[in-house]
């Protein structure tokens, strides 16, 4: 059974055992990623890159293989597409400052679309305060998918960036992606995927998806917190300036002038998280080894079950009812706030999270404050949504 | 029954059925809001304070059963006391609530007491106590409140 | 014995045991810190700070008692000075782009010093493209110290920042940061010290000092790579703009309209490096179990000890003689190229660093391509002394 | 004797006291610069290509013995080939120093193969390759090259 492979999950909460459902917010992680990181600390512990000592050349070459097998999980032409970030919050961020902020001007527009995180928003309207650029907003409908239509219109002579969700946190939403990049590409506009929620579920190649930059968070992966990946293509990572300067990112250094690193060093300044990215390719290798096809088939087992379960629960109303969905579930009780739930339903064991997501403007939209989410990982169960659904109607025959 | 259902059936449900001085008045002289962003929970107080005392105060917002709980029982107590108790209510309030405080009773806090089972579910300690930021907020002129 | 807490010690490399001297390119991490970060992925995995259910509200109370943790360690008021961030070089880029790129103008100074590391040149060298301003240097005599006399010249009506390495991490100079402050305050002029090299060795008090700004690398300080802290005075970090933008650090987001959480929050955007904010408490709290004297005391211990073993080899060159030094040795032995030095002495099983340690700048003043760098830690002994004196004494005659 | 002081001793050394085409020549054609800003290798290539024959070679700078070793055998070895011919060397020896590659000998590199060794110390074949780096750019046109 794959659980075994995951410590966190074998544990009581409030003397129930654990059913965690919120792998959305951030998922439990399989031993081999945890031995991957107590292998660094305990037998290849030194800095990366600069040593000439066995231990750095070994720690090094673990960093590096991490590198590998993350190109190897996003199909991408190289290693060097990869920059080794803190998740997919400063991936954003990266790409805002350093790609997009070197090219944009007062009135360029940016276009990202109502199913974003806040990760995807407010990085844009810092850079809107920096620059005097517009941002547009792709609509949504009610189902909580995006409003296609609409993007010819909102594609214009002035659009200099297109950033959108893969897979929406707070719906569970797979976007049209292809469909974006497509139209995007035939205005020559440059795009970026956030991909936070996709790569723990489906298959990524972003070769195949031909975006210009991709992120991935590395936490929701099942990979190391404070872990990411931001890939970009090869001629963008030459031209762009570089983000933070510090050790790593340089080739010389005097107080009048420095010359940069090649890519992806360029954008590693510091000393990187090492145990974080390699355990972060242990992470890719466990995937890989598991499958994605598997896991796509267990998603989509979970989320058939999920949704009809649900049904059970008197006044629960779905929130985000996509066709295409991963196995998140958004969901509102009538009369009983998503917090009480939360709270009540903590206490059989039941770990879901409530509130706004970190995406406001979604629930601005249903003109909710929040909503509860219950996410599932391929290592959930049948029997776990059962408890979940007998907790749900348990909350609400409290307030009756 | 465990505490949590004790808490809720007795006094948190009570006070959702029977909210005391809910809704926004026509008039008031002072108003904040509350917003925990985290939680989203969102409280405004509405207060009339004429000669350094609290007329009248009432409360609404969209916010967990416990937030708007307190608020119901906050404002019942509140009401007609001088500015500096209401105050210094508030400073109590925040002694009882404190996570890692060991006061349990506050005699004069009287049936806000009641809330102390909250703090056995610390991430639910803010929904009891933003309406009583709030509150201290719009006597002492500050629009906003949060707890965080 | 303080080694048996470091299972990173007991190792062999090419067969002999690993004598680790290149703790100031990464430190050993003690069992507790270890210990504490697999603690929190088996039990308490949860993302923190947004969830009501149990694992995530432990998961915040442990990152947050880590926060206490360094303040303690710090002497900080309050564990709200304090922001988590990757290392010292994203605490310095976030001070630089934050802190003084709201407040500075073209033509204004910005004063480092000789002995900075690549991470405290750089950020400055970017900043000044960004916005014009000059970067001023005090300069450094052979000795490796700071020409303090120098600086009543280099404070100008337009100085508006000093930013100056605590301790050296390529000579080992403690700077006199003290009279360094005296100086800038005078003057009303903000200082922000890099202590990557101090805090492992040196009693740091932040309110002491009375520095605005403090960095610290949790990496060199024996906690997890990706850890580090910015302390910052409160009325500093109230006032600056965030660093990056997405989710924990809003309170409230609009397309149009973003409000920015309260300090800290506002400058840990996205999920934080949670294990390593952990790890990092775990490693302060173990520095202050053994105590930040007796770490002192050992370290002069072995200074004098290594200074004087270090005679024995012939052709041997001290760089950096300063009169206060923490127990780093930058050397160069006459006829050996520091790269061949450290390939042949990793054979005897001893890791020390050679070429430039990120400090070109100081390289260059001494007209040489980079050292070898022996950096010891208070876990290191006399005996390993005695093998890296061996070791050094083979490869000279090696060469002979 | 470990093979890393059979190598030392048995070349690196010896070209280190002897080197050959050392230093900057008067004229030249086509010249670059080499840098491992990590390890802090500097070596400078200079050529003198006259009817696509590598007519003159020469290095400097400063580097670690396997580096300086490697660019005077370097040197010693291209003399008096033509470009192509020089460019399929490169890429020979590209090959024989990959990390990964399973290649230990390529017979039409001579004398150079005994730098093989070099590959049992990882960090250092950056070394071993740069001056190999640095000719390819200079007849490239190219005037900085370096490894990493
Ligand atoms: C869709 C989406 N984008 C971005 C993020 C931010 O990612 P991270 O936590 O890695 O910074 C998240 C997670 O919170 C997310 O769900
Ligand atoms: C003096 C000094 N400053 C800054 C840094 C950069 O720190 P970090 O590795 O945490 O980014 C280092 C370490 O490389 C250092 O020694």
């Amino acid at each position: 059974m794959l659980r075994e492979h995951f410590p966190g999950l074998n544990q009581r909460v409030h003397g129930k055992p654990l059913v965690y459902f919120d792998n959305a917010a951030t998922a439990q992680r399989p031993q081999a990623v945890i031995d991957a990181i107590n292998d660094y600390y305990i037998n290849h512990n030194a800095n990366v890159h600069r040593g000439v000592h066995f231990l750095s050349e070994s720690a090094t070459d673990l960093y590096e293989n991490a590198r590998l097998s993350l190109a190897k999980l996003l199909n991408a032409p190289s290693p060097k597409n990869l920059i080794f970030v803190r998740g997919c919050t400063e991936a954003i961020n990266l790409v805002a400052q350093t790609f997009v902020r070197s090219k944009i001007k007062a009135g360029d527009e940016i276009l990202i679309s109502h199913l974003e995180h806040h990760s995807n928003i407010v990085p844009w309207q810092i850079l809107r305060e920096q620059t005097g650029a517009v941002l547009k907003v792709i609509p949504m409908n009610e189902q909580g998918e995006l409003n296609l239509e609409s993007i010819d219109e909102l594609i214009t002579e002035k659009t200099a960036f297109m950033s959108v969700v893969h897979v929406s946190n707070a719906l569970g939403t797979i976007n049209p992606v292809k469909t974006l990049i497509a139209k995007a590409k035939e205005a020559g506009i440059p795009v970026m995927l956030d991909g936070a929620q996709a790569v723990p579920h489906l298959k990524v190649d972003v070769q195949d998806l031909d975006c210009d930059f991709y992120t991935v968070s590395g936490h929701k992966m099942y990979g190391p917190t404070g872990s990411g990946i931001l890939y970009g293509k090869a001629e963008h990572l030459e031209e762009m300036p570089p983000y933070q300067g510090g050790g790593e990112m340089i080739s010389k250094v005097t107080f009048d002038h420095t010359v940069y690193n090649a890519v992806p060093a360029k954008f590693e300044a510091g000393t990187p998280n090492i145990a974080g990215g390699i355990g972060l390719g242990a992470a890719a290798e466990f995937m890989m080894t598991i499958g994605m096809d598997k896991i796509a088939q267990r998603d989509s087992e979970l989320r058939v079950y999920t949704e009809l379960a649900l049904k059970q629960v008197p006044g629960l109303k779905l929130i985000g009812t996509a066709a295409e969905k991963s196995p998140v579930f958004s969901f509102v009780i009538e009369g009983i706030h998503a917090h009480d739930v939360g709270t009540i339903i903590d206490h059989y064991g039941v770990a879901i999270r409530t509130g706004h997501h970190c995406t406001m403007p979604i629930f601005q939209y249903y003109g909710l404050a929040g909503s509860c989410r219950a996410s599932l990982a391929f290592y959930n169960t049948e029997q776990e949504v059962d408890v979940l659904v007998d907790s749900l109607i348990k909350a609400r025959k409290m307030f009756e | 029954m465990t505490e949590l259902s004790k808490l809720y059936k007795q006094t948190i449900l009570e006070h959702n059925r029977h909210p005391r001085n809910y809704g926004k008045p026509q008039e008031c002289t002072h108003q904040a809001e509350g917003l925990n962003a985290i939680c989203g929970d969102q409280v405004n107080v509405y207060l009339t304070i004429e000669n350094d005392i609290i007329a009248a105060i009432n409360y609404d917002g969209e916010s967990c059963a416990i937030s708007m709980a307190s608020a119901s029982m906050m404002t019942e107590f509140i009401k007609g006391r001088s500015v500096p108790d209401a105050l210094q209510k508030f400073d109590l309030f925040c002694k009882l609530m404190n996570k890692n405080g060991d006061v349990d009773h506050i005699e004069s806090l009287e049936k806000i007491n009641t809330l102390v089972t909250v703090k056995k579910f610390p991430s639910r300690i803010k929904s009891a106590t933003l309406c009583w930021h709030a509150m201290a907020a719009a006597i002492q002129g500050v629009p906003n409140a949060t707890t965080e």
